[in-house]
Formats: C-alpha cells, structure tokens, sequence
C-alpha cells in the first residue's frame, strides 16, 4: 500500500504537458520530503519521458500518477490508447529513430511495465526512492 | 522555455543554448540552425549546451535533427559545453560521440 | 463534471506543505492553460492558505484537489479533523489573532465552503477561470 | 525559502528579504529581529519587502509578531519597499498601516 499518493490529468494536445508535468511532479516529490536535487532530476526525466510519449504516441486525457512506497516511487502515466510502448531492439546506432525514451527509462528505473488501465493502458516506473532521505521523510 | 543567442563568428556560428531541450522546445533549435545556414560563408555550428538545465530523448532528438539540417548543407555542427548531468542523458542513449563530433556523423 | 482534476496526498506536520503544494499547484494550472501570472499568483495564495489551515488546525493526511471547470477553478483541501474553519467577526482590529487566512480567501474566491470527507472536512474555495485564457485551453 | 539580509547603518538596522514570507520561514524572520534587537544602540528597524515575492496570512502573522518583539524592546519597526502585489495582501487584511507606520502600532 502508498503512503503518499497523487494522480493528475494533464490535457491532450499540449506540447508543454511535459515540462509542466515534470515540475508539478518535482514540487509534489520535494513536498512529500524528496528533496535531493540529483534525485529530483532523475524524477523529473522519468515523468518526462512518460508524458512525453503519451503526448507522441498515446490518445484521451493522460492520468499522471505519483506513489510513495516504502522502498520506492512509482511514477505511471495512463493515456487512452490500448497500443503498448516497445523497446527497440539493440544494436541501432546512435541516429536510428525512436527507441531513447524507453532507453532512458531503463536506465533510470528499477523496473517498469505496462497495465491495462480503462481501455487504454498505463506504463508504470519504479524508482528507488532517495536513500539518504528515507529517515527523515514525515507521513 | 528555451532560449537560443546566435553569435557570429566569422565563419563559426555558436548557438548559445539557454534552458529545456524538450518537446515543447526542439522546434525552437531547428528553426534557429536553419537561420543560421542561411549564412553561404559558414563552415561549421556549434550548440553551445553549457545553459541547458534539462534534456530528454525530445532534446536529443531535437539535437540529432539540427546535425542532420547542418549535414544537408555541407556543414558540421557539433555540441559543446555540456555539463554534466546532460552529457550523462547523451551517453545514455548512445549519441555523445556522433553530437561532440569524437565520431563522425553517419 | 469538471474536465480536468487532480488530487495530491501532502503529508502533515511539514511546514513547507504550504510551499509545495502552491508551487505544485500553479505547475499543474500552468500546464492546464492557465498561464496567467497574476491569476496564477492569486491561485497559489488560496492553495497556501487552505494547506496552511490545515497543517496548522487540521489532523491526519491532507489531501489537496483541484478541478477544472467551464468557468470556474475549484481548489480544495481536506484534513481529518471534524472542526470547521470560523469565518471571524468583522470590525476587529489589525492585531487581533488568526482570522486572515479566510479574510484572503474570501478577498480572492467567488464562494468557499466546508463540506463532509470522510470523518473530517474539505474546504473548498472556488474561484473565476482566468478569463482571457479559456478560449486558447485545449483540453 | 527566505533569505535575510541584515544591513546596519548607524541607529538604524535595515533587514533584507529575498524570497517568500509564509509557514515555513515566518520563525527565521523573528530571530533575525532579535538579532538586531542584541544592538543597544539601535533606534529603528526597518524590514525590506523589496524582494519578497510572496507572502500569506502566516507571513503577514510574522511581520506582525516581529513588530511585537521590536516593541518590547522600545522600538519601532515599519515595513519599505513593498511590491503592488504584497501591498494587496497588506491591506485586505487590514495591516498595510500598521505596517508601514502610517498608523501607530497599538
Ligand atoms: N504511451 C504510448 N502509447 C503508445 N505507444 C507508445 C507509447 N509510448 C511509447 N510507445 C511506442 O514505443 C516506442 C518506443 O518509445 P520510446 O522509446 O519512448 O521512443 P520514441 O517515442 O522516441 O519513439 C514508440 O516509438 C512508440 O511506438
Ligand atoms: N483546516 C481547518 N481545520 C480546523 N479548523 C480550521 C481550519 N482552518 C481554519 N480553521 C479555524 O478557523 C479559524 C480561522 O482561520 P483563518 O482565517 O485561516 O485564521 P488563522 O488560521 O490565522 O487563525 C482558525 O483560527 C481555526 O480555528
């Protein structure tokens, strides 16, 4: 079960639904006692990518979603279409399209995947939450 | 948010980057290189990185389609400047030697 | 209906709720295409001071809405505590105790209210969409 | 997020605010207070409003509370330099007199 939890829509259509997406989520991660700025910044590419691809390649309203686990944060954005993200096989060079957000995401997570959410579907990130701060967050 | 200051130099054109490499923004890069390619007496772009403070695979993206533009007509464009957290994304995805210019573009 | 919600957990107990929560808050309106930073200010002020009563009068989690309507923002914040905000007696003088935090957010909202949540209460405060922008929303 | 800037300047102790007045820094503007107040020369405070960028019901509470603390020790301490938007927040809550000494503290 989340400790902490938030969920937003964020409109359709918006090429700054990232950017505002990545900073609400920052604000929300550094209220809840997130407050590293390494690990903030990897929080804020994660929601990017995430809503970034919603925006790209998904459909309907995007529901970003935020939970503060014991041992982690899972960051997941749902959007309305039932087409699930693909890793790109390895091996592409450098300038073969597509392919970096989800490599980004691997790099950044501990795991992720896909559900289904409302006829469409939902990909979820799991970070480790930031070390160093576990003690003092305050629920 | 992003904004990009052109600096003439002869025949060096440095677009001095200022802020998010992101969806919203790649438009912003292209257009501004392809400014700058209508200067016949250019050899050579650089994307000076040192003030980006965020970029996702919409920046790299963004940052592969300008060497592409440069490459059209002739020119090399290489990025410089980049700190550390950026170039860390760049190495990510595979994309830090053909952008700094260490390996040659395809 | 409203259009576009959001609602986001904040925990108690911390006093720079009130300080991520508005900045949250305006990221969020922002990438709902409410850009204005005037009304964006305005906005933040409500939300600080609804996170700050209840971080100061309130109990158990907080938890911070927003929604979206045709012609209206309504911004709310419950806490478990059953206790309902007093709007103070008019005529007192600058220097008397507490009372601002309602005296804003009727200076600022077109209606505020307590309703019932789940054992405690939500106080939600609505306030006029920023006008010149809802024509350019894209939802 | 509130920076405190003490500027002395003879009788008369000038503080500088940078950053937003509310919950979380209202205590760090009251021990600033009583710092200056530690000086038994002084005559008046002075609190800068210039950089605040913004300020709630719990900010105003702390300008209020540092008035008090000036006052017991003798002195009056008045508010400059506000901006248009926390001046609005001043006066809906009736304080903007009191404040700027336009109207005696009681
Ligand atoms: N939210 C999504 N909805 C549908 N398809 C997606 C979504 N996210 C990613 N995909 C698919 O997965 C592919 C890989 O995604 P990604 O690694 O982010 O690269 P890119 O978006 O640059 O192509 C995309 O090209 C797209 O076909
Ligand atoms: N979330 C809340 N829970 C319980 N009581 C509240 C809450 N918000 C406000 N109140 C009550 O209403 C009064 C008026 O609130 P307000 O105008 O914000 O002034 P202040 O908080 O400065 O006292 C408070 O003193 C408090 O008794």
């Amino acid at each position: 079960m989340s400790q902490l939890s938030a969920r937003l829509d964020l409109p359709v259509n918006r090429p700054d639904a990232p950017r505002y997406a990545r900073r609400a989520a920052r604000m929300l991660l550094a209220g809840w006692g997130f407050q590293d700025p390494r690990w903030l910044d990897d929080a804020e590419l994660v929601v990017s990518e995430l809503v970034t691809n919603a925006v790209r390649h998904g459909g309907g309203l995007i529901e970003l979603r935020l939970e503060a686990h014991d041992e982690a944060i899972v960051v997941s954005a749902a959007d309305g279409s039932s087409v699930v993200p693909r890793r790109r096989a390895a091996g592409g060079g450098p300038r073969d399209d597509g392919g970096r957000g989800i490599a980004i995401i691997e790099e950044f997570a501990q795991d992720w995947g896909v559900e289904n959410h409302e006829g469409g579907k939902r990909v979820w990130v799991r970070l480790a939450a930031m070390p160093a701060q576990q003690g003092r967050r305050m629920t | 948010m992003l904004t990009i200051t052109p600096q003439e130099g002869g025949a060096v054109a440095r677009l001095l980057l200022d802020g998010e490499l992101d969806l919203s923004t790649a438009g912003d890069l292209a257009s501004a290189v392809e400014e700058s390619l209508a200067d016949r007496t250019l050899e050579r772009i650089v994307v000076d990185l040192h003030g980006v403070r965020f970029c996702d695979s919409s920046g790299i993206e963004a940052l592969l389609v300008a060497q592409d533009l440069a490459a059209s007509a002739g020119l090399p464009l290489v990025t410089e400047e980049t700190s550390d957290v950026i170039t860390r994304i760049l190495k990510v995805c595979g994309v830090w030697e053909v952008l700094t210019g260490t390996q040659p573009a395809l």
